[in-house]
């Protein structure tokens, strides 16, 4: 039972990290139904970028440096490759922000070199118990800020017009623009928004065990997180990137016990099985917005 | 006297493949030309282009499902690798730590690479008349990671990761098609199967493209509940779709390495996938000749960033420096696939469906 | 099919113009290629270091004399990126072959597995960057210290010595790397009556969960892993923390020297020794002075060391075909095949370039085992000198280990 | 006063669409603008609008003033500030978002809420503000689309066919609606196909033809106008007449 | 060409459909006779274009009887009903917007052809032949409904007029035996409403195809129907000669507002 609490603990902890990576995606979609390839990049620059600030400013205040100069390049690379691509087919901007994947990574991997790199933070692989369990500091650490960061985000949205103006100009950008929406400023709020994300969930990866170039892959597991909350959901990334993070960890402790024949780390495609699943239920995810189809 | 070469007499005029004796010239020069390539052409540019070949009819099978019947799939890579181990383990020599049967020949292990990997697109397609858009893509990425786990486990058919495998061997008729033969050196005599093989393959499916078949397809694509109503059944079509997309997937898997003649399970990724939807974005949605274009596009496009920075002399070839050459070759890569698709985002061919309005109009601007 | 005519004027990637920057113009040039992983792949932090040292390697070869008094070596105009790509691997291979003799690296297994059908039908001799036991058994392929497999059976047979354990785990990556040196943990396990049990694990930190459940639960006495770092420092590291106390001996690449820096650091300290082919960069050989003198101002790293003793073989294989006259690839394997011994400098002992005769017998045994040291620059100093174990001693090279786990 | 001076617009860089249009639009009026399909009524909202950009369009030659000031270089965010809102040809309902979320986007410039006032000009649309706008019925979108464009508080409403679809009953009422909103103040270029109601409400008309102004007058003439009386009025003649005869005369051209 | 009968060819009755607290139909009952021309009229939202979905299978009423032929309709998908020969057109215009006019055409005629994947990958034999046949009468149409200068364009760039007609002759490309309209002329100017009528009477007087019209332009209604059905909230208010209904008081409330 205690082991089984823990491990469910630890599936929290790298799902808030799911879920911090898959808002970012959502917030991308959800003003352009595109789904940025570049969210990786971003990610590892991100913690890229706090693992070198932190030595000067000290581990805090570099994260939010960090998601500051993340949110910026983000909206350099909006402005530059994705604002031209206005009313254009959404499968052609996300094949772009794939090249823009391609680039920022090289940038990126110059900075961190050949050694592991360490984010600084004051986690590292410190335990403490609660109560009976005993749990990894960073991991509560993680679903704090995610919990902080997603109320955040639902004020935001929920208080000013900008959710809407999303919405309107992800679904249709002519209109959008008709209605005084700004395109381009809605456009701009999300990859910054998305940007800034990525930067803190980066920085959440790296603790404990650092970065180094092949880090960007955990990203990809945003993927599946989104699917399963439905493709434009704020909600269901958070619930999505949880789930999969616990299903996850339980693979991870006890499919080898229980279920051996599924082959050895069937726990990496775990958040895909999930997602097939809650698919056939549900083809939208659990909180997507259907489709109108009507003639 | 030079006739009027768009007045048609019959239907069958009207409706042939290649409608114009323009088009039909250039599409006769254009394979002409292909094959005094092979003559042409030191071998390893062969091997570049009998590996972008068969590439090619990897993307005009994604381009059926995605560019025709406007199912995204980001799967692509999955049904290759159906193929190229289908493929492999029917060709392979038997009694090997892995799976082999000793049926070299190419006419048996071709068609069974297209069809095993066609009969996992039927069996996946029932998931995806469910789902739309990116939804699908998704999914489809899903079977990607799935597919991948299933490889790597898979030792006895794949020999694992970092490992491999011997790829499936061409064979025809007890001639061995990659190796130094009378027919011309193993990179002439493949570029020439793949160049063959591509040219049927791209002419079924523009056969399929212009059939009722491509029409309901793309009735799916364009509106799928007005469709219906018109009698198309909406999962019977895009199961076919599937199934005929992953029968081209499975048959560029089968062919692919067997141009290095090795194969390993680490390849069908997702980047893999990806390359393919970028090859049928950036040669033209749901066009034939755009697959094409596309794949030479994209896998000529990486010896080309090879060759760019070396004609700068200020980008050092030193690893230690940075920027150094292959820093810079890697970001060029990216940022070409970015900024053509800005400039002309409906693909190379819209650059030819501009570079024609703009002759038909010269020298008048509108 | 290039067929190459050795008795011809010029044999291919050797010319009798000087080398693009010829200490000596009136020699001749030797022309090697380099496929490594340069930009975006996998090993990209350990090729670069990899191809620096073997650049500075030649120059100094070159200054000294260069082969045989006739020729120098480049290994700078033929340099690709292979991405970690088979089929980049092979499509740039392809781009050089015809204007190199032999390849002084080709980094990785399966890629160089690509191109091998090819160097062995064109006779090109190439040094790889990988320690898989797949090499032992091919004439092209000029590999330099013990495999994975021997590595990890003589940790195993140290660990015996020193710590007497009575169970083993493998923590591995899949293939050519971890499941090589898997297969000799599990060897040596065998032959000295361990139970052994192996867990293969995904590469990425965030994926090690089920190793570090694995190991805490199972408890044994001692983990030989096989993974990457930052993968290492996680395990170490989390096993720690909950409460493991067993041994861990990792494999080469197993180890970075910023992981000093890291939270996993006292774990790693109190837990962790690291096994390798060859000796840590601050060694005090003449080959390690000469290295380290040929690259100053670099972070020390273990990539360079690897790289710079890489080198050696392709060097005395080039001296013995230039004295045999047959300069060129048919000349070179020849000159490869015959090499009993190679004058490592004292990086390693010289009968480590045996590439004659049964690879049974030319298998290089020795490894050693090095402990954490916060003073050394790479972080590591040798507690265990050079040493075969018994397991590796008694047993016999059949065919690449990871076939057998 | 909204004026359009010699406009010409060409989509994707070659076709040539508006060849050197003129309009004028004095504050507190009504004007129909009529023309055939393709005439490029449309094209000239857009451009009025801001819209061009994502139709590939571009404005060639010529100005489009705003009480003097030039607004054809702004954005279409700017233009709906300056008091310029449009109802779109084809409605363009956001289907997947309520009635009104829609209604909301519309009133995205404005700091103080129209809703009720909308909700008081079309009751149905009140009852149904929760639902998906998606499901409506065509007409009750239509009135969806007005009301959205209202929610801006526009000074210069401009309507592409706005009775599109609609029943009689409510084609009245929109034309009633029309007349209302203009009398509360807000000027109105109404393009129509159906030139009776249009003309009946309309102060001046222009008649477009392939591009350009081939009638311009107050609507009491054109209502008299023989032409427009045959093209766009229709004599009350019965369909199945028609049937017996064709024809194909154009105007000027 | 066929045996003239009295029966109805279509006949619906107590349909009931409502969409989670929307009650779209709500008992409808009527007969379309053979050769007969029926307006649906009423308000907007009063349910006609429900009608239509229910009729052609996108929408599956909750009770009723819907019998087309002397077949039962409404346990079948729509591609079935295709092919029982009920044909629609769409209230927005619901086009291939990427195939040229011919291929919309030749869409319709789907459920016609008989051959398969395989032989239309070889086009060679009974595929050619089918497709060839299909062309000549794919043409017929074109001609009858003067399309010939819009042939080869792809119908996203024809003017909506054009669309709507394309919309008619995909229709008629299905070799109907009933045909839906919903709202032909919507948004049409003059003279292609005159156009679009010539075409329904010279199908109705040439093709001899019975048809339901859903319409808004009581000109044309009153002028083209035979028989005019009068829906408000879901439920027929009226149904009679277009004189008669024309004069319905309650008619007169709910839909024409005294204006026509
Ligand atoms: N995005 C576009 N790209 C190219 N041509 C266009 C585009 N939009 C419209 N056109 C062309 O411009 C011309 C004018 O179109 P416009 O829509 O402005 O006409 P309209 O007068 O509004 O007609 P309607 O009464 O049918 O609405 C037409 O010939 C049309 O084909
Ligand atoms: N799929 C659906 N989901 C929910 N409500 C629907 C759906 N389809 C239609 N409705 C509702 O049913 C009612 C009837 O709609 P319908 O489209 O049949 O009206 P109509 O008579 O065709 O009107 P119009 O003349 O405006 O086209 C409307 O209130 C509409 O909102
Ligand atoms: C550079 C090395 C660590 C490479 C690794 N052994 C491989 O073969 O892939
Ligand atoms: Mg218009
Ligand atoms: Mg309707």
């Amino acid at each position: 039972m205690k082991a089984l609490l823990e491990t469910v603990i630890r599936g929290l902890g790298n799902g808030s990290v799911y879920a911090l990576l898959a808002l970012g995606f959502v917030i991308i979609y959800k003003a352009t139904r595109v789904i940025s390839f570049a969210q990786p990049a971003l990610m590892l620059a991100g913690a890229v970028a706090v693992s070198y600030l932190a030595e000067v400013t000290g581990f805090y205040a570099a994260v939010l440096l960090a998601g500051l100069l993340i949110a910026g390049v983000a909206l350099a690379v909006e402005r530059v490759a994705i604002r031209p691509m206005v009313g254009r087919p959404v499968f052609v901007v996300a094949i772009i922000t794939l090249g823009v994947d391609i680039v920022v990574r090289v940038v990126v991997n110059a900075f961190i070199g050949r050694d592991v790199r360490q984010v600084g933070d004051p986690w590292g692989f410190d335990q403490v118990a609660l109560g009976p369990l005993v749990v990894q500091q960073r991991w509560l650490a993680m679903l704090a800020v995610t919990a902080v960061l997603v109320a955040l985000l639902f004020a935001f949205f929920r208080y000013t017009r900008y959710g809407l103006a999303m919405r309107a100009a992800a679904f249709d950008q002519e209109t959008a623009l008709a209605q005084g929406v700004s395109v381009g400023m809605v456009f701009a709020l999300s990859w910054g928004l998305a940007g800034f994300l990525a930067a803190v969930a980066g920085t959440f990866v790296g603790t404990g065990q650092g970065i180094e170039q092949g880090t960007w892959v955990i990203a990809l597991k945003a993927l599946p997180a989104i699917i399963v909350g439905g493709l434009d959901s704020l909600g269901g990334a958070v619930a999505g990137g949880l789930v999969v993070g616990v299903v996850e960890s339980l693979f991870q402790s006890y499919q080898g016990e229980y279920a051996p024949w599924l082959g050895q780390n069937f726990a990496v495609v775990t958040p895909y099985v999930v997602m097939l699943v809650v698919l056939l239920v549900r083809p939208y995810g659990l909180f997507g917005t259907r489709e109108v189809e009507r003639v | 006297m030079r006739g009027r070469p768009l007045l048609h007499t019959s239907y069958a005029q009207d409706m042939a493949l290649l409608d114009t004796p323009a088009k039909r010239v250039s599409t006769g020069l254009l394979v002409l030309l292909a094959l005094g390539l092979s003559v042409v052409l030191a071998d390893r540019s062969l091997e570049v282009l009998a590996g972008a070949y068969v590439l090619a009819i990897g993307a005009i099978g994604l381009n059926i499902v995605t560019g025709y019947a406007g199912q995204v799939s980001l799967g692509h890579a999955f049904f290759v690798a159906i193929g190229a181990y289908t493929a492999a383990a029917l060709s392979g020599p038997t009694g090997q730590d892995v799976i082999g049967y000793g049926v070299a020949e190419i006419w048996i292990w071709l068609p069974a690479a297209g069809l095993v990997a066609a009969a996992a697109g039927v069996l996946v397609a029932p998931l995806a008349t469910r789902l739309r858009g990116l939804y699908l893509a998704i999914v489809t990425l899903g079977l990607v990671f799935l597919g991948e786990h299933v490889l790597k486990e898979w030792k006895a058919l794949t020999g694992g990761p970092g490992v491999g495998r011997e790829a499936a061997v061409p064979q025809l008729l007890g001639y061995r098609l990659d190796q130094d033969g009378p027919l011309g050196t193993r990179e002439q005599v493949l570029y020439l199967l793949m160049l063959v093989l591509l040219v049927a393959f791209a002419v079924a499916a523009r056969n399929l493209a212009r059939s009722r078949v491509g029409r309901a397809f793309a009735a799916i694509r364009d509106r799928d509940i007005a469709a219906a109503v018109m009698g198309v059944p909406l999962t019977r079509y895009k199961v076919l779709a599937f199934g005929i997309s992953s029968f081209y997937a499975g048959c560029a898997g089968g062919l692919l390495y067997s141009v290095s003649g090795y194969v390993e399970p680490g390849s069908f990724s997702l980047l893999m996938s990806v390359q393919f939807i970028a090859m049928v974005l950036i040669g033209g949605v749901a066009t034939v000749s755009g697959a094409i274009a596309g794949a030479l596009f994209i896998s000529l496009l990486q010896p080309l960033t090879r060759a760019l920075p070396s004609l700068l002399p200020v980008i050092s070839a030193d690893t230690t420096q940075t920027p150094n050459v292959f820093q810079v070759e890697t970001v060029l890569y990216g940022l070409l696939i970015v900024l053509f698709l800005v400039f002309e985002p409906r693909g190379l061919f819209g650059l030819w469906v501009r570079a024609r309005n703009y002759w038909k109009s010269w020298p008048f601007s509108y | 099919g290039d067929d190459e005519g050795s008795k011809g004027a010029q044999a291919a990637g050797v010319t009798s113009e000087p080398c693009p920057a010829a200490v000596d113009k009136n020699k001749g040039c030797i022309y090697l290629g380099t496929v490594s992983d340069l930009t975006a792949g996998p090993f990209a932090a350990l090729a670069v270091p990899i191809t620096d040292a073997q650049k500075a390697f030649w120059a100094r070869v070159n200054k000294a004399g260069g082969i045989g008094g006739t020729y120098e070596v480049d290994v700078t105009k033929f340099v690709r990126d292979n991405k970690y790509n088979p089929e980049v691997h092979r499509q740039v291979y392809n781009e050089m072959k015809d204007q190199v003799l032999g390849l002084a690296q080709t980094l990785g297994s399966p890629t160089t597995a690509a191109i091998l059908g090819d160097l062995k039908a064109n006779s090109v001799v190439a040094a790889p960057a990988s320690w898989t036991s797949a090499w032992e058994f091919e004439d092209v392929i000029l590999e330099t210290g013990a495999n994975y497999c021997v590595e990890a059976m003589n940790s195993v047979d140290y660990a015996m010595e020193t710590y007497k354990p009575k169970s083993v785990m493998a923590v591995h990556l899949a293939g050519d790397y971890g499941a090589d040196a898997a297969a000799g943990a599990k060897i040596a396990a065998e032959r000295n009556g361990l139970t052994f049990t192996s867990v293969e694990t995904p590469s990425g930190a965030t994926e090690q969960g089920r190793a570090i459940t694995e190991i805490t639960k199972n408890k044994p006495d001692l983990v030989i892993l096989t993974t990457g770092p930052a993968d290492a420092a996680t395990i170490v590291g989390q096993a720690a923390a909950a409460g493991f106390k067993g041994r861990f001996i990792g494999t080469g690449p197993t180890w970075n020297p910023a992981l000093l820096k890291s939270p996993a650091a006292p774990a790693l300290k109190a837990l962790y020794e690291q096994s390798a082919p060859g000796k840590p960069w601050d060694s005090d050989t003449p080959g390690h002075q000469a290295m380290r003198e040929a690259l100053p101002g670099v972070t020390p790293n273990d990539g360079y060391t690897s790289g710079w003793a890489w080198a050696y073989p392709m060097k005395a294989a080039l001296e013995k075909m230039v004295a045999s006259g047959d300069v060129s690839r048919k000349g070179l394997l020849a000159a490869v095949k015959s090499l009993q011994t190679v004058d490592y400098e004292g990086m390693l002992p010289p009968e480590a370039g045996n590439f004659a005769g049964d690879p049974n017998a030319a298998t290089f045994r020795q490894t050693l085992v090095n402990k954490l040291d916060d003073k050394a620059p790479t972080g590591v100093t040798t507690v265990k000198d050079f040493f075969v174990g018994p397991t590796a001693q008694g047993h016999t090279f059949d065919g690449p280990c990871y076939a057998k786990l | 006063m909204l004026e359009v001076r010699n406009l010409e617009v060409v989509y994707d860089d070659v076709m040539l669409v508006l060849r050197g249009v003129s309009l004028v639009v004095r504050p507190g009026s009504i004007v129909a603008l009529l023309g055939a399909n393709g005439a490029g009524k449309t094209t000239l909202l857009r451009a009025l609008s801001g819209l061009l950009d994502v139709h590939d369009g571009k404005i060639t030659k010529g100005s489009i003033t705003l009480e003097g000031e030039p607004v054809h270089h702004l954005r279409p965010a700017q233009i709906v500030r300056r008091g310029i809102s449009q109802v779109m040809e084809g409605r363009r309902i956001l289907a997947e978002l309520t009635v009104e979320e829609n209604l909301k986007v519309g009133g995205h410039t404005e700091r103080v809420s129209h809703l009720d006032r909308v909700y008081d000009l079309f009751p149905l649309l009140r009852e149904r503000r929760a639902n998906v706008s998606g499901y409506l019925s065509g007409g009750e979108q239509q009135m969806l689309a007005v009301g959205r464009a209202l929610m801006a508080g526009p000074r210069y409403l401009l309507l592409d066919e706005p009775s599109l679809g609609l029943a009689p009953a409510l084609v009245s009422q929109i034309r009633d609606l029309i007349v209302e909103i203009n009398r509360q103040g807000t000027t109105v270029l109404l393009v129509e196909q159906n030139a009776t109601m249009a003309l009946s409400i309309a102060d001046h008309g222009y008649v477009m033809e392939t591009g350009k102004i081939v009638m311009d007058r107050p609507s009491g003439e054109l209502l008299a106008d023989e032409d427009i009386k045959e093209f766009y009025l229709g004599t009350v003649r019965s369909f199945r007449e028609v049937k017996h005869y064709k024809r194909r005369k154009r105007w000027l051209s | 060409m066929a045996v003239v009968s009295t029966e109805p060819v279509l006949r619906v009755q107590d349909v009931h459909l409502s969409f989670a607290g929307v009650k779209a139909i709500g008992g409808v009952t009527f007969d379309v006779g053979p050769a007969e021309l029926l307006a649906i009229i009423g308000p907007n939202g009063a349910g006609k274009t429900s009608v239509f979905n229910v009729l052609s299978g996108v929408y599956r009423p909750q009770r009723g009887r819907v019998t087309f032929l002397g077949e039962d309709l409404l346990a079948r998908r729509p591609p079935e009903i295709a092919a029982m020969g009920l044909a629609r057109t769409f209230q927005n215009v619901e086009l291939f917007h990427n195939l040229t006019v011919l291929d919309n055409l030749m869409l319709g005629r789907h459920h016609h052809f008989r051959y398969g994947a395989l032989a239309a990958v070889l086009w060679y034999g009974r595929a050619r032949r089918a497709e060839l046949a299909a062309r000549a009468r794919v043409e017929e149409i074109v001609d009858f409904l003067e399309l010939e200068p819009w042939r080869s364009h792809p119908v996203r760039l024809l003017p909506y007029g054009i669309q709507k007609r394309v919309e008619l002759g995909r229709a008629l490309a299905m070799e109907p035996r009933l045909l839906l309209l919903d709202e032909p002329v919507a948004g049409m100017n003059l003279e292609e409403t005159e156009d679009m009528a010539r075409f329904v009477l010279d199908i109705r007087d040439e093709l001899g195809i019975p048809m339901v019209l859903v319409e808004h332009d009581m000109g044309l209604v009153m002028d083209l129907a035979d028989r005019v059905l009068v829906l408000d909230f879901g439920r027929p208010v009226a149904c009679g000669a277009p004189a008669e209904v024309q004069r319905d008081p309650e008619v007169i409330r709910a839909y024409l507002g005294g204006a026509a």
